[in-house]
This record gives structure tokens, C-alpha cells and sequence, in this order.
């Protein structure tokens, strides 16, 4: 049992701190960026590629890296500590982690190799006007002709959809389930726009709309999609760990440094007393984080969908309790765009709502409580 | 103890109720029930419609085109004006800067300012805050320098709210630098179009405008805007936010915001227990701060605000706060969508959802954060 | 609308508070008091049946006072300022309440007079192991042979049943639903014991036990006991209130007075934030409470049923968010049994989990609340 | 990182774990499953079976007793205990004098106390808190005044634990009360027998007593029973304290207690989601300290104890008394009855329900309060 990175992990994470604190350790420079389209920086994600972060979590033979889970993860803490606007979450563990899971070796070979040199970004179109963060399509639905297949209905909210080069698009199938299409961008109707956070999303209108199969026509994948939203679950957890270290770092530096009657505000032991308790959410996020991104190495998915429900509750929690108190601690200038801390209650929020937010997980949770004894992390 | 209003108080409000549901235009009206912001137009005309008939300034003196109501009339007013959505009269004329030049304004000041500040003729602004004086108000540094007859203002005032609408603004500037910083500030009405005036906004994090920094460059104001005394601005801000924290819990709005979160969201709550009970608890929360709104009321007969009124900023805030957050939940995805978004397809509720949540963080630091009104309860009611 | 007590009420209240302190404003008389059986004070119940107290809710002509809830409400308050142990709440309010609810004319006037003069003291058996917080008796069944009726099983825990002289019991009628019943208290099996709040509670056997019932023998009375205990509910949150203004007010007078580092606690920003806290609860729980008072005036058990729910809640939350707060701001002394502020919490734990905690009546709550619009508590 | 135990880790495991849950009695473990009181020979019998087998006092220097582990068998064992319900070694013994004489002590000392310390045939009691010296403890005026080779001590101690089976108690006491609090203060050891030493019980509001007074009237002391310096005691008492803050968190004990909670309200809980979602959200609150505590674990390795232990008593405490609401609220109207009472019907677990609850207030008061912790993090962490 070790909780600890090694030494290469140690290098992966100052590299990877080195260029994303270059791009957006002045907030200045993200608010810039997520201002105009595509609300991220086109030649940041090209250095990402470079540095080999784009490819990290694919095989070898598909042109990735072959990294694991633990690494996936720091690059995601490292990018929200600074909120980055980059689609690494969602077109990188999400959508290319599901062509990883289900594609064909032509598909993977193809597809993840492009994903991971930077040359086309992908999108995972799953999200439908009226559901709630399940795992299968329902609105959007597949028909098949001879070989053809198309795909019909609306798909919303879609991150960084009207950017995307490549959709990944879940679907009712013609015989029950859900399976999964790759779309080009350009082949539905797109219009984007702002997220709460300054990133993007699109709504999708598919009509009728020309689409490849991921893997084994017409096969149900509901499976696998619930696993690798699972997983981009934990990375989201780790995500959201890197903003709260940074939204409480901001806090505490605020309190020892404005002043109000004279004193500066860590005089008032009101407010200390509330950033202990800010570090408290903060460490206990952090131990269960990285408890969940090791349990997804270990790779049973029955265990990563509980541990991906335990690290939501907590970061729904902890994210909540740290962003509102970070705002509420600095007053007024929180609560305008041009200082930092409110864009990390926003990113905060906002990852809360991706995939399940805590409320929703605790339901879940809750179903199940009577079926096990004492909890065994270790065991 | 009784809880039935009198024939009259129902009378009343039936009068009231009727009077905002069909005279004030149900565009604006629906406007307040979406969240969405509103235009200057929209604030004027329909405070100009209560106006009209008297119910735009009733708690002014009835010469000025106030009401001889109980306090218990002026709640009812209050709750229904947000039971019906209208747009509260613009409070920075109506709570602010009328009732202070109607107590401490010289007699030209009355006739030259209060009717066109109870129509919204004049859209006032308020210029307290500064950058380094927030919570801890009395440390501003805007200087007013006697020059002939007049003064020369410099200086910066930082969360003016609407002041992008402003035609004047009232003031608190330094009169005196050479005493405790509470004996050295001045009230002054600064008309917005002299030279020197100038308003940036301040984008806040839920992507819209309402506040700004107004700054002052050798700004000459004349000596007959001098609000009360010379140096006695600290009285008038104190008599000022004394008349601010009454009817400070948005109790209607709340009510208003969480049966509509409930009407939107029926779907996901008959399905899950969790999210209905988080309803049913902010009910009970929201009934419990309705009904000390109304204990507050009867004990505030004699005009100066009950202490407990620091209960209603502070549990007011926090319900408003709880209420945008269990609306955030009920949109689930959907809260990623940010503002009314043409490109979207979701319900407005639903876009309206993440950036209301946003804004409404505000509720507990401004007006006297939530932090201030612990204090003001620890010493001035628990003796602290 | 009116929120204040008219000079009638402020007399009684005076004059409660008057003979309830001279018995137990000084904490170490109730300690006393508590420490031996019956674990009140006799000459204190007479005193309250002298000064009219016993015979307050009953009609005139039943032996009673014929007051009113509010009246109802001022005596409990004032007992809970104090924490009295005599058994008002459970003798008279409770168990005399379903005798004036359900009790024939003769009954009414033989039970309700000797229990408004401190001769007869009752008990309401009711709760069965194993149930929870219902109106209904489903382990102790009652049999009918001619006119003659008996009952069988047991009611724990049954607050003052081992020194109570009458017994209202409830039972599992031959024909469905739930009746009730008079037993002469030395007829059953009793066993006493301590409650957490130094009350009294038993185990009350009964086998073949002679029963009479009471009033229509055989009828379905779920709905009167369902009454009477959210009429009791209230009268309960009135006493709770009157507890935490003592247990606040304990608390404040500690905090500017007990020094810690060379100055009094009351300099720590963060103790005083925290009673302000307690005092919000208070005056929050002081409106809902008037409130409910008022609704169970007015008179409609629908409605009475609501604001008891409501007025539970809202006693729950704060009676545990004062009660354990006043424990935490004292430290270490109010640990000790001498001190009040623990008794104080024990009483208030004792009341939320006598008729139906906090969880409990939000769960009831939660499924209703499709059911109406926005609240109105005027209309 | 990895979240596998090492094969020795795993083996370590499973040597205690079959050692606790066959070796010590099954009766005593009962009671302490069941939260029932203990009796003086029960703890001492549990910690001779432990000390026989090396596992009373791993923490101690190895040639008196102590295992040469790592922190993380350190807290495996820990652990294991906790979830086999063996009694923790007594703290006064083996987690506070033992390491003090083995740090502090003369070779003399060592060899008089620490083996009859370390098997529990001296049952030692903690003289450290006042009256008046509570959270600040330095503030503490019991005296000890030179009487030729020893010492004159007066005064008074108080929540002196289980203080009734003491032999010998550890006192700080007020050497030279010339100087700065601190600096006056040194450590005695003191034989309970002693004349003028008297043990007064105190109650508590679970009904129990498990803490007293302690009164010294001038009792008569041995120079030889100083531990370390003259006027040393300072320095002593944080050495002590700090390693009273290693492993506070009783994750063993909460896991079990709401593991049991689970099993005993089976039923309630299948009926009721409100109350199934607490004890969800409360097992993530128990696996995240848990985890925390094995993070703190492995950045102990120095032996310095990682500020962030204080997280762990913090949350520690909270969850403990979380879960003992939680028993209480699934008791029903059973948690009136308090204690196992001979006249009642009604499942243990429910009788007892109150007591614990109440009991469990002083998690967050004792052993350095969460507001002290909170102090800690903010000063010592934070830099606040």
C-alpha cells in the first residue's frame, strides 16, 4: 500500500504542472482564451500532443502511450489546478476512451492515433434533452439499411461539440440497447455555446445522419460506456481535486494579505476557523481520489463504479464547501469574472454536473447500503 | 396570538394583489418569474405604474407620496409586489436615497428631488463601497475638497449596482482627514454627467453586468448637494442600512423561485426521495423565516428595525442560495448551459439555472455579509 | 395577525414561570428532584393543580379550565424553561387529551376532574417494541366476551406507566382498527425505569388485564390519537423552545464570563459566531412554533396534522443544533451531570424522539410535497 | 501508488487479527462491541494477554517492550484491534508516561515503571487538566514546593479518566511560579496512596462515571519521582500530547459501531431512503478518514506526527458522534430508555443508544478540542 508517486510519475507531474502553469498560472491569459471560440487554445492542445499527454492513456499498437490510470491522473489534477480549458476530460478520457473500449483495431488505430497527435478532437454525443446521467441512448436512434446506418434525433448537452472533429454518438439500437457511431463534425447540425465554467457545448441534430458503427454493429456497449463514464468520473474527481488545492491556496493567501478595519482578515479567527475546515474537504477529497484512480488500475469494473460513486459524493461535497466558502471568504471581488475564484467555483460546479452529481450518486449509493458490512478499502 | 388577518389587512390585500396582477404589464412580470435580466425601460415603467397610484414609495412621509400603513400593510405590500413578480421599486430611490433627503434633506432638496426620484425620473446610484473599504465602510478614501461654494471629488467607489442607468449618485466621501475616520465623511448627491464621472462596468461571474466602478476626476459638485450635516455622513449611512436590512429577506421571491423549481422539476422529484426531501426541508426552512419576517414586523411597530432583522438577511440569504443550488440539481446536464443560449434547446429554467446559482453567491456578502450580521447578533442581541 | 399574548396570557405565563422557577431555577433541585422515584415532585404537581395547570385543556364542565392551545403552549414553554420534570406533557396533554377527545361525558367527567385536581395521575400506553412512531397498536390486541373486554401484549416504553394511577392503553380491536381502553395502573405489569432526560418510562405487561373502554366500546378511534398526538407534537416544540432559550442563554452568560488564555471566551470570533448560529435556530423555531400553536387554535386536524409535522422538523434540527452546540461552546463542563446545559440537550433529545423525530416527519413531508404550491401561512 | 498490502503487510495482518479474535476473551470483547462499561479487571486482563504476546505496547523502544514495526503495521494493529473489539492497551500506560519514561526517565525510573506500566500492574492516571486550565492548559496552579529531597504538592486536577482504578497518576505541576507559565511547569509521578491525595467521582450526563477530581493536600513527593528537568514539564506534556494525536481517529471503532447500526436497524433502514442516504453518505465520510489516516500514516515515517493529524481527530470526532445519532434515531421512542435497564424488553443496542450519543459529545472537547484542531490547521497548516 502506497500512496505516493515514483519517481517517473514525479517528472510526469512537474512537466505536465510546467506547461499548464505557463499557459494559465495568470488567470488573465485563460479568461482571454475561453472568451473566443473554441474556448481553448489550439496551440496549447498541440504542445499537450507533443508532450505525449494526448495519447497517454491509449495502447501502444493505437498510437497512444500505454500510461495508466495514476497518470491520467495527474495530468487532470495538474490541469485544474489552473482550470485549464483544454477538452482533455472530455475528448481524451471520455470519447477516446470509449473508442478505446469498443472500436475495432482499425477503428482505435485510426481514430486514437489522430486523437493523440493533435490532429482531430472528439466529442462524445450521449446526453439527451429529458435523461439524467444514465448510460444508455434513448431520443437518438439508430436505424440500419443493408450496411448503412443512420442515426436520428437530438443530442444535448455536447461538450465542446461544435468543435469537434469527430463524434462519438450512443444511439438506441433497431433491437434494444445502446450502441455507439462515430459521426463526423461536419455531418450533423451543430450550434454551440457558452458552459457555466467558459467552456463549450453544442447541441446535435442528427436526421437521417450517415454513421460508422464503434465496434461490432449493432452491438449493445451499455456496458462499456457506463465503465469509461466511470472512469472519467475518477478523473473528473482528480480534476476537481486540482481546483480545490488551487481555490483554497487563493483563500488563504487573500486572508493574510487584504485588509478590513485595519487588520488583515486572518485576524478574524470566524474566518480561519472556516479555512481549516476548507483544508479539512480538501484532504479527505484527496485520500479518496487517489484511492479511486488506484482501484481503477486494479481494473474490476464492478469495484470502479462504487469507487467512481465514493469519489463524486465526496468531490460533489467537498467541491460545493470549497468553492462557496472560497467566494464567500474573499467578499465582493470573488464575484466577478476578472479575479480567479469564482471560475473555480464555476469549473467546480460544473464537473459536479457532468456525469452525476453528488445528490444523484448518493441515491444510488444509498440503494445498495444494506448489502455489504463495514467498508474494506484495502481489502 | 391569532393568525387571521383582519377583515381589513384581507381587504388590503386583495386590493394590492389585484393592482400588481393586472396593472403592471405581464411582459415585465414574466421577465421577474424567468430570472431574466430586465431593461432600464422596464424597471422605469413599471415603478412609474405603482407610482401612479401611490404604491411605488409608501414607507416615505405621505407628503411625499408615502402611505399612512402598519407595518403589518407595508409586509403585505412587500410580499405580494414578489408574489406577483413585479419589480421591487428601485431600492437605491426608493429605500435609500428617498427616505434620506425626505429626513435630512434641506426643503429645496425635497421638492427638487423626491418626486422625480419616486417616478424614477432620476435612476439614482449608490456610491459607498470602495475598493478597500467594504464590510469596513467608514475607511473610504474618496476626498471632497471645499473649492469656493462647492467641492472637488476624487476618488474611486467600486459595486455600484445598475450604476450603468445612474443619472446621480449619493455619495460618501472623506470631508475631513484629520479625525476618527467616522467623524470626516459627508454625504454629497453627484449629478453623473458632470465632467470627470466616469462608470466602468464590472463583469461578475455569471457572464452579466450589474455592477461597476465609478470613478471621480476632479469631479465639482455645488455646496447645495450636501446631504445633512458637514461631516455627518456616518448618521446618514447608519440611518441608511438600518432602513436597508428592514424587509430584507426576500421571502417572496424564495417562495416564487422554489414552487416554480418544484413546478420544472416535478419529473425528476416524483422519482427520487433525496431531492424531494431536500424540497420539503427548504419549505420548512422558508415557512419558519416567513413567519419571523412577520414577528419581526409586529415588533418593529415603532420604526427603528428590530435586531432579529439580522435573522432575516442572514437565513434569507442562505434559502435564496439553497433554492438556486436545488434548481442547479434539477437541471442536471443541463446546468452546463450557461444563460439563455439561442443554439440550445433546453428549457430556459434550465439555462437560467447555473448562472441564477452564480449570481446569487452574492446574496450573503452584499448589503452587510452574512459575517456582519453574526456579529451585529452576537453583540448587539447576545451581548457578546 | 397578531403574535403577542394578551394580558391574560402574560399573567399566566408570569405566574407559571413563577412557581416553575421556585422549584427549579435552581438546577441542583431538579437534579434532586429526578434522582429519586417518580422522579418528580409531587407538592409541585399539586401546586400546579392549585394554580389550575392540571385542569387547563379540559372543558368546564368536564372539571377543566376550558383554555385554549396558546394557554396550552405558555405552560409548557415555561416548564421547558426549567426543565420540570412533573408529567405534563405525557399526563395531561397527551393522555388526558384523548380521554377529553374519545371519553364518554361520565368518563370525561370522572377521569379529566381527578386528573385537573392532581389526584389521578395518567399515562398513554401506547408504543410497542418494534413499532415506530405510529397511531395505531398492533401487538396488544383487545377480546370482547359479552360486555367485558380485555387486553393482551405489551407497550413499552411508556412515559411515568409505572407510577401513573390510570392507564389509557391502546389496542388492536377484534374488528380492525384501534381502540382504546382505561386500566387501573396496579392492574398491569409495570416495570420502571430512567429515561435519558431523567424522566420516568416502564414496561407495562398486560395479559387478559380488564379494560374499559373507552368511549363507544369497539370503535376505530386512529384518527382521535392521531390528533391528539400532533396536538401533543406542538405542546412538545413549545417545551423544546423553552429549553433552548435556556440553553442559549446558559451559553452566552458562559462565554462572557469563563476566561481561557487570559481573557473571556466571548473574544473568540468563533464562539460567538457560533451562538449567533443557536440564535438563529431560536428565533426561527419561536415562529414556527407561535405558529403551529395558532393552526392547532384554529382547529382543523388536517391542518393541525401539517404544523405539527412542520413544527417537528423545525424543533428537531434546531433542539439538536442548539442542544449539541451548547454542550460543544461550555467544553468540558457540560459534560458533567451538576451542570444543566447536558440535562437540558437530554430533554430536548428526549422530546424529538418522543412522538416522531426530525427524519421521520421530513420523510412524511417529502411525499407530499408535489402536492401543493408555494406555502402560505396566513391563508 | 498502489493499494495493495505488501505480502508481509497482508501476513502481519492476519497474524493479529487470528491472535485478537482467539486470544483475548470473547466476553470482554462482547462488552466492548456491545458499549457496555468495562470493569477494572477486564482492561487489565486484555492487556496481559496483549503484553505477553508483545502486542501491548509496539510503540515503545524494543528493549522495553516495543516492536520494531513500521507505521503501517503500527497501524494495522490498530486497526485490527479495533475491529476484533479488544480493548485499546490503556492510553495513560502505553500511549502517554510509557514513552515519557523511556524518552524522559532516569535508567532507575525506566526500570521501576515501564514493565509494570507496559502489563498493567501499575494502572496510571493523567493530573493534567484544571479548573481553570482547561484548552489552556499551561494556565494550570497545582503546586509542588521543595520539601528537602522532595516536593510539597497542593492543588487540584480534574477529568482525570477512570481516575478510580488509578495506583500511581502523572501530574504536571507549578515548579516555579516566578516565570513565564510555561517555563514553570515540571512533571511528578505520584503514588494515588498517598496521604492527602483524594479521588472524587464525578458524574456525567450519561449517567456513568468514568472521570473525577483529583485533590492533592499537601501531599509529600520523592525527589526521585521528577521526570526529566526541573521546570521541563513543558516540553514533556507536547511530546506527550503530540503523541496522543497519532492514531486518534477510532476508524476502527466508527466502522464498527455503523456497521452495527446497519445490521441492528435492518429494517427500519430497508423502509425508510432518508435515513438509508445517511448512512451512505456517512460510510464515504468513514472511508475517506480512513484513507486519510493510512495517507498520514505513510508520511509519518520520521515519527514526527504529520500536522494533518488533526484532520483526523477533527473528523474523527464528528463521525463518531454522527454515527451515535444515527443508533439513536434508529432506536425510535426505544432511545428514551437510558441504559440497560433490567425492567425493559427493549434490544440493548437501543437502551444504550442515548447514553452513547450523549456520551460521544465529549469526542469533540477532550484530548484537544476541534476548536483547538482547528487552530492548528489554520496556524500550523495554513499559515493563518
Amino acid at each position: 500500500m502506497d500512496f505516493t508517486y515514483d519517481d517517473e510519475q514525479v517528472a510526469l507531474r512537474d512537466a505536465v504542472r510546467g506547461l499548464a502553469g505557463k499557459a494559465y498560472s495568470d488567470f488573465e491569459q485563460r479568461r482571454r482564451t475561453v472568451a473566443d471560440d473554441p474556448g481553448w487554445d489550439e496551440d496549447q492542445w498541440r504542445r499537450m500532443a507533443e508532450m505525449g499527454l494526448l495519447g497517454l492513456p491509449f495502447a501502444e499498437e493505437d498510437g497512444g502511450v500505454g500510461a495508466g490510470p495514476v497518470e491520467i491522473g495527474i495530468v487532470c489534477q495538474e490541469l485544474g489546478r489552473v482550470i485549464a480549458p483544454e477538452p482533455y476530460l472530455t475528448s481524451v478520457v471520455l470519447a477516446g476512451g470509449l473508442v478505446s473500449a469498443v472500436g475495432t483495431p482499425e477503428q482505435r488505430g485510426e481514430v486514437l492515433g489522430a486523437l493523440s497527435t493533435g490532429e482531430r478532437v472528439l466529442a462524445f454525443a450521449h446526453d439527451e434533452p429529458g435523461t439524467r446521467w444514465t448510460s444508455t441512448a434513448s431520443e437518438v436512434t439508430a436505424a440500419v439499411d443493408g450496411d448503412t446506418w443512420t442515426l436520428s434525433g437530438t443530442k444535448e448537452p455536447v461538450l465542446h461539440g461544435a468543435r469537434a472533429d469527430l463524434l462519438v454518438v450512443s444511439a438506441a439500437l433497431p433491437d434494444g440497447g445502446t450502441g455507439l457511431f462515430l459521426v463526423e463534425g461536419d455531418a450533423a447540425q451543430r450550434s454551440g455555446y457558452r458552459t457555466l465554467d467558459g467552456g463549450r457545448a453544442a447541441r446535435v441534430l442528427l436526421d437521417g445522419t450517415a454513421a460508422a458503427p464503434l465496434g461490432t454493429p449493432g452491438q449493445d456497449v451499455t456496458a462499456s460506456i457506463a465503465t469509461v463514464r466511470d472512469i472519467t468520473r475518477v478523473m473528473a474527481a482528480n480534476q476537481a481535486l486540482g481546483a480545490m488545492q488551487t481555490a483554497l491556496a487563493a483563500t488563504t493567501s487573500y486572508l493574510t494579505s487584504r485588509k478590513q478595519f485595519g487588520v488583515t482578515l486572518n485576524t478574524f479567527q470566524a474566518l480561519t476557523f472556516r479555512a481549516a475546515d476548507m483544508y479539512v474537504s480538501q484532504e479527505l477529497t484527496q485520500s479518496i481520489v487517489d484511492w479511486a484512480t488506484m482501484v481503477v488500475a486494479k481494473g474490476d469494473p464492478a469495484e470502479v463504479a462504487t469507487a467512481a460513486q465514493r469519489a463524486a459524493l465526496q468531490v460533489s461535497r467537498a467541491g460545493r464547501h470549497v468553492g462557496q466558502e472560497a467566494i464567500q471568504l474573499h467578499g465582493g471581488i470573488a464575484m466577478t469574472a476578472e479575479y480567479s475564484v469564482g471560475s473555480y467555483t464555476a469549473h467546480l460546479t460544473a464537473l459536479d454536473h457532468l456525469l452525476g452529481d453528488g445528490g444523484h450518486v448518493l441515491r444510488e449509493l444509498a440503494e445498495d447500503v444494506l448489502d455489504h458490512g463495514a467498508l474494506e478499502p484495502l481489502d | 396570538m391569532q393568525l387571521e388577518l383582519s377583515a381589513e389587512d384581507q381587504e388590503f390585500r386583495e386590493k394590492v394583489r389585484t393592482f400588481f396582477t393586472t396593472e403592471v404589464p405581464e411582459e415585465i412580470r414574466e421577465a421577474v418569474r424567468e430570472g431574466r435580466e430586465l431593461t432600464k425601460e422596464q424597471f422605469v415603467e413599471s415603478m412609474q405604474v405603482l407610482n401612479a397610484a401611490g404604491l411605488a414609495v409608501p414607507n416615505w412621509p405621505t407628503e411625499w407620496g408615502g402611505q399612512d400603513w402598519t407595518e403589518l400593510q407595508r409586509h403585505i405590500w412587500h410580499e405580494e409586489l414578489q408574489a406577483a413578480s413585479v419589480p421591487l421599486p428601485l431600492a437605491f430611490n426608493a429605500t435609500m436615497i428617498g427616505p434620506v433627503i425626505a429626513h435630512f434633506g434641506t426643503d429645496e432638496q425635497k421638492r427638487k428631488f423626491l418626486p422625480p426620484t419616486a417616478n424614477l425620473d432620476i435612476w439614482w446610484s449608490q456610491g459607498f463601497s470602495e475598493p478597500d473599504a467594504g464590510s469596513d465602510l467608514a475607511s473610504l478614501r474618496t476626498t471632497a475638497v471645499r473649492d469656493g461654494d462647492g467641492w472637488v471629488v476624487n476618488g474611486q467607489k467600486t459595486w455600484t449596482t445598475l450604476g450603468q442607468y445612474g443619472d446621480w449618485i449619493f455619495t460618501l466621501v472623506r470631508t475631513d482627514p484629520d479625525v476618527k475616520k467616522q467623524a470626516g465623511i459627508s454625504m454629497l448627491l453627484i449629478d453623473m454627467t458632470t465632467p470627470g464621472v466616469e462608470v466602468r462596468p464590472i463583469e461578475l461571474i455569471d457572464g452579466g453586468h450589474e455592477v461597476n466602478e465609478v470613478w471621480f476626476e476632479d469631479v465639482r459638485v455645488p455646496g447645495e448637494n450636501l446631504v445633512g450635516d458637514l461631516n455627518g455622513g456616518w448618521t446618514i449611512a447608519k440611518f441608511l442600512l438600518g432602513n436597508e436590512r428592514v424587509g430584507v429577506a426576500p421571502v417572496g421571491q424564495v417562495k416564487g423561485a422554489l414552487a416554480r423549481a418544484k413546478e420544472k422539476g416535478a419529473a425528476v422529484l416524483a422519482d427520487d426521495p433525496l431531492l424531494r426531501a431536500r424540497v420539503a426541508e427548504l419549505e420548512n426552512e422558508l415557512l419558519a423565516l416567513e413567519l419571523t419576517a412577520l414577528r419581526v414586523v409586529a415588533r418593529s411597530a415603532d420604526g427603528a428595525p428590530h435586531p432579529a432583522s439580522s435573522v432575516l438577511k442572514l437565513k434569507g440569504s442562505e434559502l435564496q442560495q439553497a433554492v438556486s443550488e436545488l434548481t442547479l440539481d434539477l437541471a442536471g446536464s443541463g446546468a452546463l448551459v450557461f444563460g439563455a443560449q439561442e443554439g440550445s434547446g433546453l428549457e430556459e429554467w434550465a439555462q437560467r439555472a447555473a448562472p441564477t446559482y452564480l449570481n446569487f453567491r452574492k446574496a450573503s456578502i452584499y448589503g452587510g455579509s452574512n459575517e456582519v450580521q453574526r456579529q451585529i447578533i452576537a453583540k448587539t442581541i447576545l451581548g457578546l
